[in-house]
């Protein structure tokens, strides 16, 4: 393959970086750009859209199956899917972004130039092939990530937030670096050098993987980890999560958390060979991530950080895809219920973060629970569909969360995982409290005197997303078939590694 | 065997001065400990036939890098040591407990273990650090690095936008 | 007729449900809205009767043994596919979902149309009607699902709407309370389920009840004395009592058994027509649905069966003592429901599945008809609940005392009643238990039988007999309960006294009041057509004993002198009732208020048996389940906060500790992490060592 | 020749006191300091592996983490200068606003 046409495969990164220099070009060189308040997000969300048309049409082409720049990148269905999904949460990104900056007079196009670069790394995260490659996705959808937490740069939490993230992001890749380092020396075996590739380390890794080998994976698993907000690596997420500005932390929970699982689906699919050795492992750490983000969050007043904690606890769901991978008759199965719950898991949380941004005002973050109280007599569709965003992150049917639990249920049956899956049980029935408790406050609860009520009478950005994500929540958990050509053109993953 | 010395001589000063940035609570002096780190990071690359990886480190870190960051401490005028020490000795001891467990870790997975490499020449090895040789490298068509760098590229430009964003004062 | 036609029983309900709830955008004028609302909520739904009707009488005049399936349209078959795993949206037709449509949608009707009336002056008429038809949907959906997935769905969408009708008033906040704990403890039983349901998937590599292929998993476990999985090898015993006993967690949160029964009672907050429906008439009963369609599961395992019959005993009696002591008129109805639900589980576990479906059906005759009753007393009480403040009610309301004396003399079991045929029938069952332990079950059921005579002619004494101990003219309306009419009636009939009620509420009872004296007679032993109808025609969808190996006994008595001692033991409480509270006619109370404050028995029964305290000792003492503690603290404080600070308060150690990491420091984050690296290497690194 | 082992274990080293840097320092810059140390701690084992196989590869993970490096410190730097401007100190224990 020559890198043109290794380029065309990777057309949608392409498109999306491009429309992201085209917003900054625009931004600093174009008078009348700059006076309009929507022209870089219509601009970005038109980019969003045409990327997504290309990788929609790809999805089935069996030719699109091949390793992209000699090796570093793997495009295939499962990049596709990956590439759609997170295109999908990033269109709707730009969409609250629209309301958000304005409530907050926050307009400046390099918020939308940046949500777009950091896009292509979350892209290129599902789509990289070598270490070194999803290091420098990694980093690229960071540092993107780190700028967006601090735009509000009047904001102290919202300065606590991007310093915290940022050092301890950095201190993660650290580790991340440091554990690639492990790794390409951990490979050579007789007489061959080491590689970071996945394909040929695949080749490489003996029965029993060598000390530096092991040392190195684990650091590996630390960075992914933290970008996946695993316990005990995701005590960043509730302090970055409630101090970024809303509609980043929409973003932030959905993108990064399915670039990095994604990245994790792909280099685990690499190592079944080796799967005894860090299977139990990936084991307990789902387990504590389940528990700890579930317990916390039930403790939590405010709707950001138990949001946060929630998509923690999520992270631990959808780490059981991962560990089910390890077994061989399971992974199809774990593959396309890993796949289904970052859809679902993307919809309902980009949709619950968008009721809070569709209810902030100029200057009030809409994110305590008193915020919301007594919102269905206020907005009763704003308060029905949090509703259904918060059943469906429930679990409870006929939500996407429903079916996407069940599919990661039998995922876990299927790999003999019966520990998770009698946690995933558990803890979904803790965790129904606390989302429940959200309901329960919207619909029961007396309204503050300064209760938020939107004030935009047009229909706004966020409103449309919220309409989106709740009603695709709706239609996949009642009829999940749908995505079904999505998932097992995906789960094809395991055949071309 | 003068190379087993130079590498002694080496370690000690590089460990030294990265204890010297750890421990030492004026930014100031700690940033320049580090730039001494980086220095013999240098000297380590050459004589490891990474000629240009060396120059690079010596241009980028020790001298872009560090200038900023000190360039940074001067502006927020933090060259005085902080008032207080760090506070919380249980977190220090755990620090420095969890610290040679890591150590001990890495010897285990690191020291203990023989890269079965091939036998390189001196010569060879001289002519893969060269200029010519890493360009060569990094920029063919037939090698997995030129996507990389272009993602490194768009990398730069985002931490430029970044640092545009956030320094600047309207709005 | 086309049996695919009776796809109409399930979809109906749906697009009544997508009417009321969308109608609000196209029809603006409310007027309109509520008339259309008014034809077509009920409409949807008695013409989902009318078609399960005909696909019943069809289904009877040709063969009995076919399993209709009903392959869905292309667009959701299969409904579910990832990897191997496949689920088709399928409806099973066959006796037992039919005898359940016709239930839920025969007597889910009558309420509708009761509820026209009773709800006409709210505010939230259609919300409400949206609701109950969505409500209608997915009960159909879980009689009807062809698989355990799809009736889990229904499972807990019923639960979702029980959630929601409870607290339809949110404005009072016991409703709302009622409606979470209903919720919470019913995911309890939800968990159970559905770990049984995973258990299925992995044993027996299918959820499908029925298949074309004959691969579904009833039709694996019909052999005799082995169940086989897909693949054809033999699923241990020991799994199928792991799994049978799972189903049956579920089935105990669902169907309020011990130790879940504690919501149901709370649950009695919402507007009457929900308790009629829910709590009393088909949500509650989906356990022993369950459990009849899993029969063929549950004979292969001796182990499960006796525990469902002895959990059903002790919640037929526990729960029918706890029902002598109430004064809310639906807390008694509420502990009766539990309580004939136990003689349903019981019937269940002595392998007598029919006639727990016989009970059902008669059940949710009579007791849909105290419920709509009482509905009837407290709206023209203007919501009082309280059965001291009553009395005297048989001269002011004869029709609903009319009524409600058939469905009281159905469910103690008076002589000929439907209440009489099916209980007696469960109580010969239980006689012939194939454990040997039939004499300790059939004395139990026998016992309970007294109780239940006993308390239902209490609440109809202190209701319509004794003297009045309120001053008509001077009605106030009550805060509590259904305070809808509070705010609504209160002004519409402003005039303080006892009215009786509009004829849309009337005729449902009378139908219902039919049905509660004479079907026992018509479906039971001495029925047309040879007797027996209803177990008749169930028989292919219920498995018999002898498939698992298991024999019945022999009975402890000729089936006269069944009925017999049944008759006296009914009559007997009947007449105690009368008997105590006939000398009684002031007060309307055979203890002064006095003495049953000091009664150490009383006190006991109020106070649920101990349950109430236990479940404090366990969740809020304990401290063990911390998690569950803050479910069950939670929900009763006040505000949001205060469930937060006592949340906070209560999770104990684990949380406080993670609590406490979360500094809000950057280099405390930082520490975690590196243990939790440091911890990562050295595991990974054993691993290899030891390899 | 020096054996690789040495390098590797140097850079364990370097790599450690880095960590520990970020553990014990409450200045943000100088626990940034101690994670530049940690990637050159990194930087140093992809040499001397590389120089060990004899292959450029090791420069060219060099080349791309000096640039994540130079990337992360401009705007990392740029993120304490604005929580400087606006608090007059830097200190990371009173930035803890968020928690629990």
């Amino acid at each position: 393959m020559t890198n043109l046409q290794s380029l065309n495969a990777i057309l949608p990164v392409v498109i999306i970086a491009i429309t992201g220099m085209v917003v900054l070009l625009g931004e600093s060189c174009l008078a009348f750009w700059r006076r309009s308040t929507s022209a870089s997000g219509i601009v970005s969300f038109v980019g969003i859209l045409i990327a997504g048309m290309v990788a929609l049409f790809r999805l089935d082409q069996p030719m699109l199956h091949f390793k992209a720049f000699n090796g570093a990148l793997a495009v295939g269905p499962f990049t596709q899917a990956c590439t759609l999904i997170l295109l999908l949460v990033s269109g709707l990104s730009v969409l609250v972004a629209l309301t958000y900056l304005d409530n907050r007079g926050l307009n400046q196009g390099e918020y939308y130039a940046l949500l777009l670069f950091a896009t292509c790394g979350a892209i290129l995260m599902c789509a990289a092939n070598d270490l070194i490659v999803l290091f420098v996705s990694v980093e690229l959808l960071s540092v993107a990530l780190y700028i967006l937490t601090g735009f509000a740069k009047t904001d102290k939490k919202g300065q606590e937030a991007a310093l915290k993230y940022f050092l301890l992001g950095s201190f993660a890749a650290g580790f991340l670096l440091y554990g690639i380092a492990l790794v390409f020396g951990g490979t050579s075996i007789s007489g061959l050098i080491g590689t970071t590739n996945l394909t040929l380390m695949t080749a490489r890794i003996p029965d029993t993987p060598s000390f530096m080998f092991m040392a190195g994976l684990a650091l590996v698993l630390v960075g992914i980890g933290f970008k996946a907000a695993l316990a005990p690596f995701h005590m960043w997420a509730p302090d970055v999560y409630q101090g970024a500005p809303t509609s980043v932390t929409g973003f932030m929970a959905t993108a990064v958390k399915i670039g990095a699982f994604a990245a994790l689906l792909r280099l685990i699919s690499h190592l079944t060979g080796i799967a005894h050795f860090w299977l139990p492992a990936l084991e307990v750490i789902a387990v504590l991530t389940m528990v700890v983000g579930n317990l916390m969050a039930v403790t939590q007043t405010n709707v950001k950080r138990m949001l946060a904690y929630s998509s923690v606890a999520h992270a631990g769901y959808l780490l059981i895809a991962v560990c089910a991978c390890a077994s061989t008759s399971a992974r199809p199965e774990a593959l396309q219920a890993g796949l289904f719950y970052l859809l679902a898991y993307g919809l309902m949380t980009m949709g619950a973060f968008s009721v809070l941004v569709y209810l902030s005002s100029r200057n009030h973050d809409c994110e305590t629970v008193q915020d919301i109280a007594g919102l269905v007599k206020k907005e009763p569709l704003a308060a029905y569909l949090m509703a259904v965003f918060m059943l469906s992150l429930g679990g409870i049917p006929p939500t996407m969360g429903f079916v996407g639990k069940w599919l990661l249920f039998s995922a876990a049956m299927q790999a003999h995982l019966v520990a998770l899956a009698v946690t995933l049980a558990v803890v979904s029935m803790v965790a129904v409290f606390y989302y429940l408790r959200i309901i329960w406050t919207m619909c029961f609860q007396d309204a503050g005197s300064d209760t938020l009520v939107s004030t935009s009478v047009a229909p706004t950005g966020a409103q449309v997303t919220i309409v989106v994500a709740a009603a695709m929540s709706l239609i996949l958990g009642v009829l999940p078939a749908i995505v079904h050509p999505m998932l097992s053109a995906a789960q094809t993953l395991v055949q071309h590694l | 065997m003068p190379a087993i010395i130079l590498f002694w001589i080496l370690a000690i000063v590089c460990v030294g001065a990265a204890l010297t940035m750890v421990t030492t609570a004026n930014p100031v002096r700690s940033a320049l400990a580090l730039v001494v780190c980086f220095l013999t990071l240098a000297v380590y690359y050459v004589t490891l036939s990474a000629q240009f990886i060396g120059a690079v480190q010596v241009v980028v870190y020790a001298g872009a890098v560090m200038v900023l960051f000190l360039f940074v401490i001067m502006l927020l005028n933090l060259g005085a040591p902080a008032a207080r020490t760090s506070e919380g000795s249980g977190q220090r001891t755990a620090a420095v407990a969890l610290g040679a467990v890591l150590l001990l870790v890495l010897f285990v997975s690191g020291m203990f273990f023989e890269v079965p490499g091939r036998a390189v020449s001196a010569a060879s090895a001289q002519a893969q650090g060269t200029v010519k040789a890493v360009g060569l490298t990094l920029y063919n068509p037939h090698l997995p690095w030129l996507f990389p760098f272009e993602a490194t590229s768009l990398l730069l430009l985002v931490a430029v936008v970044g640092a545009i964003v956030m320094t600047r004062r309207q709005v | 007729m086309n049996l695919q036609f009776a796809q109409l029983i399930l979809w109906l309900p749906l697009l009544g449900f997508l009417f009321c709830s969308t109608s609000g955008l196209y029809i603006k004028d409310r007027a309109l809205q509520k008339r259309l609302t008014t034809v077509i909520a009920p409409g949807v739904v008695l013409a989902s009767f009318v078609i399960a009707l005909l696909v019943t009488l069809q289904f009877g005049s040709t063969s009995r043994e076919i399993i209709a399936l009903i392959p869905g349209a292309s667009i959701y078959d299969p409904w579910i596919r990832f990897g191997g795993f496949r689920v088709n949206f399928n409806e099973v037709i066959d006796p037992l979902s039919l005898v359940m449509s016709l239930v839920v949608t025969g007597v889910g009707g009558l309420i509708h149309v009761y509820s026209v009336g009773y709800m006409k002056d709210d505010r939230d008429y259609t919300r409400f009607f949206t609701y109950f038809n969505l409500f209608i949907f997915m009960m159909l959906l879980l009689v009807l699902g062809d698989n355990f997935l799809l009736m889990f769905v229904g499972w807990e969408g019923v639960g979702v709407c029980s959630y929601l009708l409870i607290s339809f008033w949110f404005t009072d906040e016991a409703n709302a309370r009622a409606g979470n704990k209903a919720f919470i403890v019913n995911r309890v039983g939800d968990l159970g389920f559905s770990l049984g349901i995973m258990s299925i998937w992995s044993y027996f590599g299918t959820v499908s009840f029925y298949t074309p292929q004959h691969r579904g998993v009833l039709e694996l476990a019909n052999h005799v004395g082995r169940v086989l999985d897909v693949t054809g090898a033999v699923v241990p015993t020991t799994a199928i009592t792991m799994i049978c006993l799972l189903l049956f967690v579920g089935a105990v949160g669902k169907s309020a058994q011990i130790p879940l029964f504690v919501w149901l009672p709370d649950a009695m907050a919402g507007p009457t027509p929900v308790s009629a429906l829910i709590h009393a008439a088909t949500m509650v009963t989906a356990g022993v649905v369950m459990l009849s369609r899993c029969s063929f599961l549950f004979v292969h395992s001796a182990v499960a069966l006796q525990v469902v019959a002895w959990v059903g005993l002790a919640t037929a009696f526990v729960a029918a003592t706890m029902a002598m002591v109430q004064t809310d008129i639906k807390k008694v109805l509420a502990y009766s429901t539990i309580s004939q639900l136990g003689y349903m589980f019981m019937a269940c576990g002595v392998g007598d599945f029919s006639d727990g479906i016989f009970h059902v059906v008669t059940h949710a005759f009579f007791k849909a008809l105290l419920f709509l009753g009482a509905g009837a007393v407290i709206h023209s009480m203007l919501g009082e609940q309280d059965m001291r403040n009553m009395g005297g009610l048989k001269k002011k309301l004869p029709a609903t005392w009319a009524v409600m004396i058939i469905a009281t003399y159905s469910i103690a079991g008076f002589p000929l009643l439907s209440g009489f045929w099916s209980k007696d029938a469960i109580l010969d069952s239980a006689s012939r238990s194939f454990a040997g332990d039939g004499m300790l079950l059939y004395a139990g059921g026998v016992v309970t039988a007294f109780l239940t005579a006993f308390y239902m002619n209490r609440l109809m004494w202190k209701t319509f007999y004794t003297k009045e101990r309120f001053a008509d003219g001077h009605l106030h309306a009550h805060q509590h309960g259904d305070s809808d009419e509070s705010g609504s009636h209160g002004d519409s009939h402003g005039n303080g006294s006892v009215h009786p009620s509009p004829s849309t509420m009337m005729w449902p009872l009378y139908i219902l009041a039919v049905l509660a004296a004479g079907f026992g007679w018509y479906a039971g032993p001495y029925g047309p057509n040879g007797g027996d109808l209803l177990s008749k025609f169930l028989a292919p969808s219920i498995a018999p004993l002898s498939l698992g190996g298991l024999q019945p006994q022999p009975g402890l008595l000729s089936p006269m002198a069944g009925y017999l001692l049944s008759s006296i033991v009914a009559i007997a409480g009947l007449v105690l009732a009368a008997v105590l509270y006939g000398r009684r006619m002031e007060s309307g109370a055979i203890l002064e208020p006095a003495a049953a404050e000091a009664s150490p028995l009383v006190w006991f029964l109020k106070n649920n048996w101990g349950f109430d305290a236990l479940y404090s000792a366990v969740f809020i003492r304990g401290g063990g389940l911390l998690a569950e503690r803050g479910l069950m603290r939670g929900v009763e404080t006040d505000t949001i906060n205060a469930a937060g600070d006592g949340l906070a308060k209560s999770v104990g150690g684990i949380s406080r500790l993670l609590r406490r990491i979360q500094t809000g420091y950057v280099r405390n984050y930082a520490l975690v992490m590196l243990i939790g690296a440091v911890t990562l290497m050295v595991g990974m690194l054993v691993g290899v060592m030891q390899h | 020749m020096v054996p690789v082992s040495y390098y590797l274990s140097l850079s364990a080293v370097l790599f450690t006191i880095g960590v520990v840097g970020v553990l014990v320092k409450r200045n943000p810059i100088q626990v940034f300091m101690c994670i530049e140390l940690m990637l050159n701690a990194a930087n140093l084992t992809f040499i001397a592996l590389g120089r060990f196989y004899g292959t450029a590869t090791g420069e060219m993970y060099v080349i791309f983490a000096l640039a994540v490096a130079a990337a992360e410190v401009s705007v990392g730097l740029g993120i304490i200068v604005t929580i400087f401007r606006s608090r007059q100190s830097i200190d990371l224990d009173e930035a803890a606003l968020l928690k629990s």
